[in-house]
C-alpha cells in the first residue's frame, strides 16, 4: 500500500479547484461584472465631470474590486460542505492548512487575477490618470491575496451557517481596512506626486505575515465550525 | 503502517467513547474493538447518533470523553492517518466532474493501494463506460457507486460506512455486501451503519446497538422518536 | 442653576452625552434581567408540559 | 495558595458560578451606583470648568471611562475566548460571550460622546482620524463577534467560533491604544497615566478614576447577570437548574 | 363556509411578513451594516479630506444604499419558495400581484425605511453638507421603492434558480441606473446650488407607473418561473 | 359557490390532461372525474409524475393539453378557486412562527369554516399545548400535523395531499384516514397521492395509476427507476 504524499494532495486539490472553476466558468465572471458595473455607477451617481472622478478613480476601483471579491467569498468553502468533500478533506492525514493554502490560492487566482487584469478597463471608465494605473495594479496585486487569505479565515468560521451572507461581510471588512487605508493610499500619493513605496511596502509585509498565518488559522476554525 | 498489522492489538479500539453536544450525550459510554477481517454494523434509530459514531471514529469530532485507539495509537483530529476512509451521508464528489476525475483526486488525497487503476475499480463496480460522464447525469445509485469505488482505490485498512446501502437497488446491495467481503478476506475492518432492514448476505455480522436517550433527558420528545419506541 | 444648566453653552454637548450613558447602561443592566425572566418561564413551562404529558 | 487554585476549580463549575454571582451581584450594582453618584458629582461641580474648553470638557468623564471600558471589556473577552479554546472551560466561552454585548455599549458611548466633544472642540462631529476609525472598527469587531455567536445554533460551538474572531481581532487594540502616537492626529495625546505624573489637576483627575472604577465594577456585575442568564440557558437540562425551578417560579408569581 | 376576503387575505401577509421579520430582527439589521461598512471604507481609500468627501457623499450614499438593498433582494421570496409558502400564495384564488405588493412592501418597509433613517448618519460620515440632507433623503424615499418594485420583478424571474445572487444584480442593475442618476443628480444639483426639483419629480412619476405595472408583473413572472 | 354543490356535475374533472417536460411526457392522456364524497389515491414509483398532477389540477401548472373541469367550469391559473386546498411535499409553513401563526396566516389567505377555530383544529390533530411553540422545535411529525390541521380549517371541498402519510408515525397514519373519512362524510373529495405501502384503513379507495414513461425514452436509465420495475 503507498500513502499519498502531502504534495500530492496539494497536486490535487490545486487540480480539482482549477477544473471545477472552469466547468462553473459561467459563475467565474460574475465578480468581474459586478465590479465594473459598481464602477459604472458612479459616473452616473457623480455626474461626468473629469476632475472629480479622476480623484476618486483609484479608492473607488479598490472598494469596487474588493466588494466583489466579498461575494464571492462566501462561495469558497460552501460547495465543498455541502457535497461533503471538505469532510474527506479535514479527515484526510495531511496538513489541512497546507490544503486550504491551495484552495485558497485558486480563489485568488479565478477571482482577482481576472479583477487585476480588468482593472485598466476600470480605470478608463473612471479617468485615471495613466501613471498612476501601475501603482494601482501592483496595490491591487498586494491586497487582493490579502482579502482572499483574511476572508477564508473568515468563510472557515462562518461555514456551517445557514445565511451567512451579510454576516461574512460584517466579519471581513475590518479585518481588511487596513489593507484599504494603505491600498488605496499609495495609489492617492502617486496621483498627488508624492512618494508611495512605504505603504506598498507596508502591505508586502503584511500579506507575507499573512500567508503563514491564516491557512493556519483557517484550519483552525473550520474545525471548530465543522464539530 | 507505522504499527505493523500482524501485532495482536485490535485495529481500532474505543475506550469508554462519549459523545455530547450542548451537554446532552448523544451516545452513552461505548467499548468495543475492531480486528482485522471483521466487519460490524452499527443499529440505532434516527437520531441515535450512528453518524456522530462515526465521525468521532474517524477523527472528526473530538470525543468528549474516552478515546479512539487505532493500532493501539491514539487517534485525534491533530494526527490522523491513512489508515481509515470514511463514506459519509454526503458522497464527497463534485457532481460538475466526471468518475475517473473525481477518483483522481481522491488518489491524490488518498494514495492508491499498489496494482490497480481507477478504471479498473470502475469495472469493478459496474460503471464501465460511465468513465468520462459528468456525476450530474448519473442517478443517485450510479453516485453511490462511485463513491463505493474511491474505498476500493485507496489504501486503508479500516472502512466507516454510513448507510452503505441507501438508494442502491438490489444488485447495488449485494455488490456492497460483496466488497465488504473481499475487504475482510484482505485483512481489513468494516465499521457500517443502518436502521433499514436491508439483506446482509454475508451472515450474521456482530452488531452495535445505540439507544436514543431517554426522552426524560430532553425536554420535548420528538414525535418520531416517541413512534420509533411505542 | 441655570447657568450650570447651561453649561456655558456647551449643554447641548454635555448632556446629551451623560444621558447617553445613563440610557446604554440601563438598557444593558435590564437585558439581562428580562432575558432571565424568559428562560425560567420557558423552563418551567417546558418543565410542566412534560409533567403533563407522563401522566395521560 | 492551594486553597486559592481550589476556589478557581470550583468557580469553574456553572452551579457554582451561578450561585456565587448571584450573590456578588447586588453588591456590585450597588457599589457601581454609588461611586458613580460620587464621581458625577465630582465631574459636575467639583472639577473646574477647563481653561481652553469650557464646560465641554466635562463630556470627559463619560467618554474616558467608557473608552477605557471598551478596550477592557475586548481585553476581557479575547483572554476568556484564549482559555475556552485551549481549554474548553463552560465557563470561560460564557464569560466571554457574556462581555461582548457590554463591551459594545462602552464602544458605542465612546463614540456619540467623542463626536459630541469634537463638534465644540475640533468642528466636526467625524473625521477620519486614526482612533477614531480604530474606534469604529473595535465596535464592528465587537458586533461581529456578537452576530456569529447567535448565527450558530450549537451554543458551545458558536461560543468557540467567536472566540476564535474575537482574538484575531485583537490586532486592533494596540492600535486604538497607540494610534495616537504612531500617527499624529486630531485627537488627544495620552494624559493620564496610572504610573507617574498625569498631565491633568488633581481636582480634575479624582472623579475621573472614580467613574473609572464605577464603570469596572459595573462591567462586572453586567457580565455576572448575562453569565447567570447564558448558564440557565447552556444547563437547562441539568439538574441544578430544575432545582431552581419552581423556587424561583413562585418567587415571581 | 366562508371564502376569506381579499383585504384579508393582504393583511394576513402583511402581519405575517411583518412578524417574521422581527423575529429574525438580527438579519434585518445587515444591510444597515453592510450600507454604512461601504461608505465608512470611501474615507479609507480616498483620504480624509474634507473637500473630496463632500463631493461624492451623495452619490457614494445612493450606491450604497441601492447595493445593500440589492443583497437582501434575492430573500424576498427566497424562504418562502423553500418553505413551500409561495406556492400557497400562487394557488390562492386573491390576486397574486396584490399579495406580492403587500410583501413588497414590507420589504421596503423593513431594509430602504432604516437605511433611509440611517442616511443622516452616512451623510455625516462622509461630510455630506446639511442643506443637501432632505434632498437625499427625499432621493432615497423615491429610489429605494423603486429599486424594491423593479427588484421584485427580477428575483421573481430567478426564484427557481440554485445560485442567483450575481445574476440577479446583473439583472436588476441596469434597470435600476436611471433611478440612480436621476436621485444622486437631484443630490448634486442641490449641492451646486441648482434646481434639484425635475429631477425628484421625474422619479416620483416613474414610481407611480411601477407601483402600479411592477407588482402585475412580478406577479406573472413567478407564475413563469414557478411552472 | 358559484355553482351550488349538488348538481349532478363531478366536483373534479380531468379530460384527456396530459403534461409534458421539454416535450418529454411526463404523464399520459388522463381522465377520471371525482364527486363529493370519494377519496382517490394515486400511485406510482418515484418520478412517475405523481406531484406534477397534483400540480396540474390545481392549476399551479398549465396542462399541456386537456382540461381539469372544478363543477364543470374551467380551473386555470388565471381563475382560481377557494374550493381547492393543496397540500404540497412542502408544507408552507413558517419555522419562526408559532402553529397558531401559521394557521391564522391561512385564515387570512383561505378564509375559514364557520364554527371552528384554530384552537380547535389544534387540539383535534393532538397539539394541545404546542399552540405558541415556534415550530422550529417541533418534529418532522409534529409539523406535518399542523399542515393537516389547515386543511381542517379553510373552507374547501377539494383536498390534494401529496404524500400526507410521510413523516407520521401509526397515530399520524390513523388520523390522516380519520380526516379523510370525515371529509367525505361532509361530501368533500379528496386525491392523495403514495408510493409507499401505507395502511389505508377506510377500505380500499378507488385508484389511479401513473406509470414510470419507458425507459428507451430517456438517454439513461437511473437506477432506482430499473430496480423499481425488476
Ligand atoms: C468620535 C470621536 C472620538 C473617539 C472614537 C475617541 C476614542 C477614544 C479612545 C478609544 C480613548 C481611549 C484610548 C486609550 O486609553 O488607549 C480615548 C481617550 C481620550 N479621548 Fe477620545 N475619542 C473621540 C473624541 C475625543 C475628543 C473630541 C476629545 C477631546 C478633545 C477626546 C479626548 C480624549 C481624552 C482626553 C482621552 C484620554 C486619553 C488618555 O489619557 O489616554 N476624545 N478616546
Ligand atoms: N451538527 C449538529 N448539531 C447539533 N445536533 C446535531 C448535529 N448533528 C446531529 N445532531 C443531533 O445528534 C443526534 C444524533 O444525530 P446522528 O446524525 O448521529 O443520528 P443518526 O443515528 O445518524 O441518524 P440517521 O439514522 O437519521 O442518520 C440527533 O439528535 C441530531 O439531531
Ligand atoms: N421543475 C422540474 N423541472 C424539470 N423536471 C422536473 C421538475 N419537477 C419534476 N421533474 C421531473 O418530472 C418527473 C415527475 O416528477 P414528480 O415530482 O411529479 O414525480 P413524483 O411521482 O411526485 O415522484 P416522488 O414519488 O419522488 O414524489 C421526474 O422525472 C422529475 O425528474
Ligand atoms: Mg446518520
Ligand atoms: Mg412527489
Amino acid at each position: 500500500m503507498k500513502p499519498g504524499t502531502t504534495s500530492a494532495a496539494c497536486a490535487a486539490v490545486l487540480r480539482r479547484d482549477l477544473m471545477l472553476v472552469w466547468r462553473r466558468r459561467g459563475d467565474a465572471l460574475n465578480p468581474l461584472l459586478f465590479a465594473i458595473i459598481v464602477v459604472a455607477c458612479f459616473p452616473f451617481a457623480l455626474g461626468p465631470e473629469a476632475a472629480v472622478l479622476e480623484r476618486i478613480a483609484a479608492g473607488t476601483i479598490f472598494v469596487a474590486v474588493l466588494l466583489a471579491m466579498l461575494l464571492t467569498l462566501d462561495a469558497l468553502f460552501r460547495s465543498d460542505l455541502e457535497d461533503g468533500s471538505l469532510e474527506q478533506l479535514v479527515v484526510s492525514p495531511h496538513p489541512l492548512a497546507l490544503l486550504l493554502g491551495c484552495k485558497i490560492f485558486i480563489h485568488w487566482l479565478t477571482t482577482a487575477l481576472p479583477l487585476i487584469i480588468v482593472a485598466p478597463l476600470l480605470a478608463q471608465l473612471l479617468q485615471l490618470p495613466a501613471p498612476v494605473l501601475p501603482v494601482l495594479i501592483i496595490a491591487l496585486a498586494l491586497a487582493t491575496p490579502l482579502l482572499s487569505l483574511i476572508g477564508a479565515v473568515c468563510v472557515a468560521l462562518t461555514v456551517g451557517m445557514r445565511r451567512s451572507g451579510m454576516l461574512l461581510t460584517l466579519l471581513v471588512l475590518p479585518l481588511i481596512v487596513p489593507a484599504l487605508i494603505f491600498g488605496a493610499g499609495a495609489c492617492n500619493a502617486a496621483q498627488n506626486g508624492f512618494a508611495y513605496a512605504a505603504p506598498l511596502l507596508w502591505l508586502a509585509a503584511w500579506l507575507v505575515l499573512s500567508i503563514i498565518i491564516a491557512p493556519l488559522a483557517a484550519a483552525a476554525a473550520l474545525k471548530i465550525s465543522l464539530s | 503502517m507505522h504499527d505493523s498489522a500482524d501485532e495482536p492489538r485490535a485495529l481500532l479500539q474505543a475506550q469508554s467513547l462519549c459523545f455530547a453536544r450542548n451537554d446532552e450525550a448523544i451516545f452513552g459510554p461505548l467499548d468495543f474493538s475492531l480486528h482485522g477481517g471483521e466487519t460490524v454494523l452499527i443499529e440505532g434509530d434516527n437520531g441515535s447518533g450512528k453518524t456522530t459514531l462515526l465521525k468521532v471514529l474517524s477523527g472528526l469530532l473530538e470525543p468528549t470523553s474516552g478515546k479512539v485507539l487505532l493500532h493501539g495509537a491514539p487517534l485525534t483530529l491533530a494526527k490522523l492517518s491513512h489508515q481509515v476512509a470514511l463514506l459519509g451521508h454526503l458522497p464527497g464528489l463534485k457532481l460538475e466532474l466526471s468518475a475517473l476525475e473525481n477518483l483522481r483526486f481522491a488518489t491524490g488525497l488518498g494514495g492508491i493501494r499498489p496494482g490497480i487503476t481507477p478504471h479498473l475499480v470502475l469495472a469493478s463496480v459496474g460503471l464501465e463506460g460511465f468513465e468520462d460522464t459528468p456525476l450530474r447525469t448519473l442517478s443517485a445509485g450510479q453516485r453511490k457507486r462511485v463513491a463505493l469505488a474511491r474505498l476500493l482505490l485507496v489504501p486503508a485498512a479500516l472502512w466507516l460506512l454510513d448507510e452503505p446501502y441507501a438508494n442502491l437497488d438490489r444488485g447495488g446491495i449485494d455488490l456492497v455486501n460483496r466488497l465488504l467481503d473481499n475487504h475482510a478476506h484482505r485483512g481489513g475492518a468494516a465499521l457500517i451503519t443502518s436502521h433499514g432492514a436491508y439483506a446482509f448476505t454475508s451472515g450474521t455480522p456482530r452488531r452495535i446497538a445505540l439507544h436514543v436517550p431517554p426522552p426524560a433527558q430532553r425536554g420535548e420528545v420528538p414525535e418520531e422518536r416517541r413512534g420509533a419506541e411505542a | 442653576m441655570t447657568d450650570f444648566f447651561a453649561m456655558h453653552g456647551y449643554a447641548a454637548y454635555v448632556w446629551p452625552a451623560y444621558a447617553l450613558f445613563a440610557i446604554v447602561l440601563l438598557a444593558d443592566a435590564i437585558a439581562p434581567a428580562l432575558a432571565r425572566r424568559r428562560i425560567l418561564r420557558e423552563l418551567t413551562g417546558r418543565l410542566r408540559r412534560a409533567a403533563s404529558r407522563k401522566t395521560p | 495558595m492551594n486553597s486559592f487554585v481550589l476556589f478557581f476549580h470550583k468557580l469553574g463549575s456553572p452551579p457554582y458560578f451561578y450561585r456565587f454571582a448571584g450573590k456578588w451581584l447586588p453588591w456590585l450594582y450597588a457599589i457601581a451606583l454609588v461611586a458613580a453618584a460620587i464621581g458625577f458629582y465630582g465631574a459636575l461641580f467639583t472639577a473646574p470648568a477647563d481653561y481652553q474648553q469650557g464646560d465641554s470638557f466635562r463630556i470627559m468623564y463619560v467618554h474616558v471611562p467608557c473608552a477605557w471600558m471598551g478596550l477592557f471589556a475586548y481585553l476581557f473577552m479575547a483572554a476568556n475566548g484564549f482559555i475556552a479554546l485551549v481549554w474548553r472551560i463552560k465557563l470561560s466561552e460564557t464569560l466571554a460571550m457574556a462581555s461582548a454585548p457590554i463591551g459594545a455599549a462602552f464602544t458605542f458611548i465612546t463614540l456619540v460622546t467623542g463626536s459630541l466633544w469634537g463638534k465644540p472642540t475640533w468642528g466636526t462631529w467625524w473625521t477620519w482620524d486614526a482612533r477614531l476609525t480604530s474606534e469604529l472598527v473595535l465596535l464592528f469587531l465587537y458586533f461581529g463577534v456578537i452576530g456569529l455567536y447567535h448565527a450558530i445554533e450549537d451554543r458551545r460551538q458558536a461560543a468557540r467560533a467567536a472566540a476564535f474572531l474575537a482574538l484575531i481581532g485583537i490586532v486592533n487594540l494596540p492600535i486604538v491604544h497607540y494610534s495616537v502616537i504612531w500617527w499624529n492626529t486630531l485627537h488627544q495625546g495620552q494624559t493620564v497615566n496610572l504610573i507617574g505624573p498625569s498631565k491633568i489637576a488633581p481636582s480634575m483627575l479624582w472623579p475621573l478614576l472614580t467613574l473609572a472604577f464605577a464603570t469596572h465594577v459595573y462591567f462586572f456585575a453586567s457580565v455576572f447577570a448575562r453569565t447567570r442568564v447564558a448558564l440557565l440557558e447552556l444547563e437547562s437540562g441539568k439538574d441544578w437548574v430544575r432545582a431552581l425551578l419552581p423556587a424561583t417560579q413562585a418567587s415571581h408569581d
